[in-house]
């Protein structure tokens, strides 16, 4: 692992459009040949960490959020899971793992489950080997993206719509309580 | 597979009537099974469920009937009891007239026992006949009577799964109710709001998204604050006012000035949290109220029952599918008891005594001579208590308890021993029994035939799967033989449960078409009123007109009046009492089943932390509680699940209700249970 | 069947349905209790580790894993010894040396499963607190989790907005 | 058992012997026993055993028990019963003993064996089985914020 900081995967949920694309992407970077054509067929079949759910009629993806005080980092018994400082991420040590399912169980957003061979469970690892994880390159409206784009990106459009009301455009209040993104 | 024939039975507990299927095997019941395609509880059972088994062949079950005589209980043949039965009875009736008489009926009891042993008390001569309604869902039949035409839930317990907001008033299904709480929980996973109001953080308010604790018996605040909120701020249905009820300007002016900041003095409720419960109820577009003890049993329990039916009514949550109001009722069948007219007041159908055509009507139909049935409505269970001994001086309590579950329970042993003659039919040698002159075996569930109605007004048939231990008899045959003895056969001319139903079904126009036949087709029941055969019943009330005489439903204003009892400098502690899910009504049968008793053997007291402190108590200390009629001893439970200055015990244990109050609701004369100033001494030594 | 019990002890409500049922289905012995914690319950069952601490530490090897049946006994192999109880992390394993059966712990009612019935805990818990399809239970997760942070925005029920073959996709996990 | 002509003595390493039940319940005529008193646990066995049964032997883990077959004419000098006891170990968080401290040690050895993780190990072994349902559904619940905090 080197030590650098791996950057979070954010979602602009108004951007989803439920396409999959990022699960299809996930399990092929974690297929054992990595690419399509030979991931389809591999038995036991990848696992995707990634879970596009259609929430209250838009569709949501949910991905470990590498929390940094995690549910799955405090209840796991032989402290498999930990929060990584370096790389602010929650990484899973299978060597330590007895695989009793506590995370899978604590893990408020449910994106934790039983592993099929590879790993007692698995979880997001953000892409160890890739710099742009496979779920961001495979998104096709940019609804997931690394959190510092996602951070300036969304200050930047605050910034536009407060010099708008500036110059007589909506209020500001409306907008925010009207819950517009 | 052994050769066990499985039997579906309605479980004997509470009226969300679980089906549990019994392994029968040449006259025995092996073991049970779960009814996994039964459409009311899936195969789901509670821990009450599970040990429904554990009573049938209890070693302590009556085996024969059991006389009192000075060298202790004598045990005589079923011709001797009925015999002396009816012989005491007719000395009774010659010497001081039949109202002297009183009748105890069960709510555990089959529709047609409750029916027979009403018709018996009329036949005699008495309206003195009532059963446990009285101490739960009373306020009920007098709160919503008026108002919608019927005291019953408007929909099935399933619906609450369509609602987008349920709101609990004084009500803990999870714990009472545990199988219908998967619909809430279902509610839930579609994203539903749960409000619960209640004292305590019950299982029902874990997972509710605000919980309004608020002081024993100020619902009545709440709930007219909330009503303010919603009038003040036009989030009423105008449209569904306007059509459907009347009377809505009275009680807009009685709300008027009970703004929310008037009710967080007096509930302990924040103002912000009373205005956001009345915002997602009144803006939701399907929502559902659900209220039980918490509401009824209180000297305002009629007043508050009304303010649950107007805030449903202003708000148009009524009469549609999940929309509704439930009264969600305790035992199996105490709604088909009210059904039947087990009461002192209302005869078969909820006629009411003092109406000259119903009287009229079952004279003809019971072919009883013109004016035999009297105008006045008969003695209710606290006042059958008060008066025995003075102008009752003979009761038969079938099923009942009441030296457990009356008030005061010192008085009433006391009232019961002055009896010239008491007979006592049940399952086991209860409190009350032991006070009896004369104990009958009854027979259990799943040892007699018959329909019983749930809280959703599902009428289902549990057929008989074994013989009774012993002499024990059902409670039907007891009485129609009681009956034959006191010469009165010709009332009584029923062979089977399945004869009764017949008379039943021509008599109670709501259970018109409900046969047994169809009874045992129909999987999960059919739904009153359900008037004749063809027709399928009605799970959803008042879809289109309430069942009062101008089909509009009256709202009624509110006015708040303290509980009778407040906490002052001697007793600083309100106690209020209620149900625990491992244990039932009077405990007669769970304390009795191992697997319930082991789990919770002690009677315990919920104190808050910051009191038990200044008490000096710990955890499972042994404590007394004082109140002004009286004191018990309790296990200390220290838990952040109670208000400060709240205690709560549980009923099933024969002490509690040795210090609860017997003040009574007027016009429903139930008494008030959930609310007695306490105080509180550390006792020495741990807890067992 | 994915050879462990999903606990979702959020749902549970104390009724102790899943005890009672484990007894009634085994004939005694308490495979599955309820914890509590300031009065909240978490029900407490052998978790069927994979990689178990009580397998390993067993002298005669009598512990094994494997994905449908969890942590099963092979019973004539037993010699009651009850290091497997100290070993495991839960305390969910209880070793009666002179009883019959002497190790008490979860089988995932193998013998229920065997004639084609769900667990007894399973079937009997109203809230389906207890789960045999962990993905079906995770999935009821996500969708009741929050997903709009936006102030003030509830959820609206999940109506099913997407279309039948989208969902049909998403439950092929 | 009719006496049979064989007779053989159990030599018992009381060193290696963790405490465990396994002897006591696989004697055929349970005449080996045990009881916890205080923070003890005292076994019982015979002296001296009957001929070709190896049960005990054969089920110790720590193979601490050896059967020498014994003269069955020598009976005057009869070897004395074995009684020997062991040390339990108190639970971290209510005083209980639960164990003998051996099976705690070998319990810890393999299991840090098996994860390489000592520390790890180190937090639920020296707790009883009941103080570790409590101990796990605590840090369930406060892994996942959902302890309740008193009603104010």
């Amino acid at each position: 692992m080197e030590g650098t900081v791996r950057e979070r995967v954010m979602v602009r949920l108004e951007r989803c459009v439920g396409c999959r694309s990022c699960e299809m992407a996930c399990r092929v970077a974690h297929s054992r040949s990595g690419i399509l054509r030979d991931a389809v067929c591999e038995e036991p079949r990848p696992l995707r960490r990634i879970f596009v759910e259609q929430a209250a009629d838009s569709p949501a993806p949910f991905l470990c959020r590498h929390c940094e005080d995690a549910p799955c980092v405090r209840c796991c018994p032989t402290g498999a899971l930990a929060f990584d400082e370096e790389s602010r991420l929650v990484v899973y040590g299978v060597e330590r793992c007895i695989g009793c399912h506590a995370c899978v169980m604590a893990c408020p957003f449910g994106v934790i489950q039983p592993g099929r061979g590879d790993g007692y469970v698995v979880k997001c690892d953000r892409c160890v080997g890739r710099e742009e994880p496979a779920c961001v390159e495979a998104c096709p409206t940019k609804a997931l993206v690394l959190e510092s784009r996602f951070l300036s990106e969304r200050r930047r459009r605050t910034a536009i719509q407060f010099v708008q009301a500036a110059r007589g455009g909506p209020r500001v209040e409306d907008m925010l309580a009207s819950g517009s993104p | 597979m052994s050769t066990a024939i499985p039997v579906r039975t309605v479980c004997p507990y509470c009226a969300v009537g679980c089906h549990l299927d019994l392994l029968v095997e040449n006259g025995r019941v092996k073991g049970l099974e779960y009814a996994v395609d039964s459409p009311v509880n899936a195969g789901r059972l509670c821990a009450k469920g599970h040990a429904a088994l554990e009573i049938l062949y209890h070693p302590d079950r009556l085996q024969h009937p059991i006389q009192r005589s000075p060298s202790g209980w004598k045990p005589v043949s079923w011709d001797h009891a009925l015999e002396t039965a009816a012989e005491k009875i007719r000395n009774i009736v010659t010497a001081y007239g039949p109202n002297a008489l009183a009748f105890l009926s069960t709510a555990k009891g089959t529709n047609e026992e409750n029916y027979l042993v009403q018709k018996l008390a009329r036949v005699v001569g008495t309206h003195n006949v009532d059963h446990c309604a009285r101490l739960c869902h009373a306020s009920t039949l007098t709160g919503l009577g008026p108002m919608l035409g019927l005291g019953a839930a408007t929909n099935p317990l399933s619906d609450l799964s369509q609602s987008h907001c349920l709101f609990f008033v004084g009500s803990n299904p999870a714990e009472n109710h545990p199988v219908a709480f998967r619909w809430v929980q279902e509610a839930k996973d579609r994203g539903a709001r749960i409000l619960v109001a209640d004292p305590r953080r019950t299982p029902t308010a874990w997972i509710a998204d605000l919980h309004l604790p608020l002081r024993p018996g100020t619902d009545l605040a709440l709930l007219a604050a909330m009503l303010h909120v919603i009038f003040q701020e036009r989030l009423q249905d105008d449209a569904f006012i306007a059509r459907r009820t009347r009377g809505v300007e009275a009680l807009r002016a009685s709300v008027k000035h009970t703004d929310p900041t008037w009710a967080a003095r007096l509930t302990g409720v924040p103002a912000r949290d009373i205005v956001r419960a009345a915002r997602m109820y009144a803006t939701a577009p399907r929502a559902s109220l659900i209220y039980c003890m918490g509401v009824t049993q209180h000297v305002v329990g009629t007043e508050t029952v009304r303010a649950c039916a107007d805030l449903a009514l202003v708000t148009g949550h009524v009469g549609s599918l999940g929309s509704g109001l439930f009264p969600v009722r305790g035992q199996d069948n105490v709604q088909g008891a009210c059904d039947m007219g087990a009461l002192s007041g209302l005869l078969p159908g909820y006629r009411p005594v003092t109406d000259r055509e119903a009287r009229a009507f079952f004279e003809s139909a019971w072919g009883l001579p013109p004016g035999a049935l009297g105008a006045a409505p008969g003695l209710t269970v606290t006042e059958m208590e008060q008066a025995a001994g003075r102008t009752v001086r003979g009761l038969i309590a079938i099923g009942e308890n009441p030296v457990v579950t009356s008030p005061e329970s010192r008085k009433t042993r006391e009232s019961l021993q002055r009896l010239d003659f008491l007979v006592v039919v049940d399952l086991f040698m209860t409190e009350t029994a032991e006070l009896a002159h004369l104990v009958l075996p009854a027979a259990a569930w799943a040892e007699k035939s018959g329909s019983r109605t749930n809280t959703d007004r599902r009428v289902q048939w549990s057929p008989k799967a074994v013989d009774p231990p012993g002499e024990a008899r059902p409670d039907w045959k007891i009485v129609i033989d009681l009956a034959h003895r006191l010469g009165l056969g010709q009332f009584f001319p029923y062979g089977s449960p399945e004869d009764v139903l017949e008379e039943i079904r021509r008599i109670v126009p709501a259970y018109g078409g409900i046969s047994a036949g169809r009874l045992s087709q129909a999987a999960e029941g059919i739904a009153w009123p359900c008037p004749d055969e063809t027709h399928p019943g009605t799970p959803v009330l008042y879809e289109n007109h309430f069942a009062t005489e101008d089909g509009l439903a009256r709202l009624y204003p509110i006015e708040f009046r303290e509980p009778p009892e407040m906490p002052d400098a001697d007793f600083p502690y309100c106690l209020t009492t209620g149900r625990v899910s491992l244990h039932y009504n009077s405990g007669a049968m769970t304390r009795r089943s191992p697997s319930l008793f082991s789990r919770s053997p002690h009677l315990f007291v919920e104190i808050h932390p910051d009191d038990a402190a200044r008490e000096g108590l710990r955890h499972r200390d042994r404590v007394r509680l004082i109140t002004r009629r009286g004191s018990i001893e309790a296990q200390a439970h220290v838990t952040g699940s109670v208000c400060p200055g709240v205690l709560f015990a549980p009923f099933h244990f024969p002490q509690t209700n040795a210090i609860t109050q017997n003040m009574l609701d007027p016009s429903a004369k139930i008494p008030e249970f959930k609310t007695a100033a306490c105080r509180l001494e550390k006792m020495e030594g741990k807890g067992p | 069947m994915s050879g462990f019990l999903h606990v979702d002890f959020r749902r549970c409500t104390a009724c102790f349905a899943c005890e009672t049922a484990c007894r009634t289905a085994h004939g005694g012995g308490l495979r599955i209790q309820l914890a509590f914690v300031d009065g909240l319950p978490v029900p407490l069952m052998c978790r069927h580790c994979e990689q178990s601490p009580c397998a390993a530490v067993c002298p005669e090897h009598a512990l094994v894993w494997d994905q449908d049946h969890g942590v099963t006994l092979l019973a004539d192999r037993c010699t009651r010894c009850g290091l497997c109880a100290v070993a495991c992390p839960f305390g969910v394993l209880f070793v009666d040396p002179f009883a019959q059966p002497s190790v008490i712990k979860c089988d995932l009612c193998r013998a229920r499963r065997a004639e084609g019935k769900r667990p007894a805990c399973v079937l009997t818990c109203p809230t389906e607190a207890i789960t045999e399809e962990p993905h079906h239970s995770l999935r009821r997760r996500r969708l009741t989790t929050p997903v709009f942070p936006i102030a003030g925005k509830p959820p609206r029920p999940f109506q099913g907005g997407a279309s039948r073959a989208s969902r049909k996709r998403n439950d092929m996990v | 058992m009719r006496e049979t002509p064989t007779r053989q003595r159990l030599i018992i390493d009381f060193e290696k012997c963790c405490g465990c039940f396994a002897c006591a319940a696989a004697c055929p005529e349970k005449r080996i026993a045990f009881s916890d008193q205080g923070t003890e646990r005292r076994f019982s066995a015979p002296g001296v055993c009957s001929g070709e049964c190896e049960t005990c032997r054969k089920v110790c883990p720590v193979d601490a028990i050896v059967l020498e077959p014994f003269p069955l004419e020598d009976d005057e000098c009869h070897p004395p019963a074995l009684t020997w006891t062991l040390p339990l170990v108190r639970c971290r968080r209510c005083g209980e003993p639960f164990t003998t401290e051996k099976i705690r040690r070998m319990t810890m050895e393999k299991l840090t064996m098996l994860l390489e993780a000592p520390d790890a190990v180190s937090d639920w072994v020296p707790v009883c089985l009941a103080c570790r349902r409590i101990e796990e559904a605590h840090r369930v619940r406060t892994a996942t914020r959902t302890l309740p905090d008193p009603l104010r």
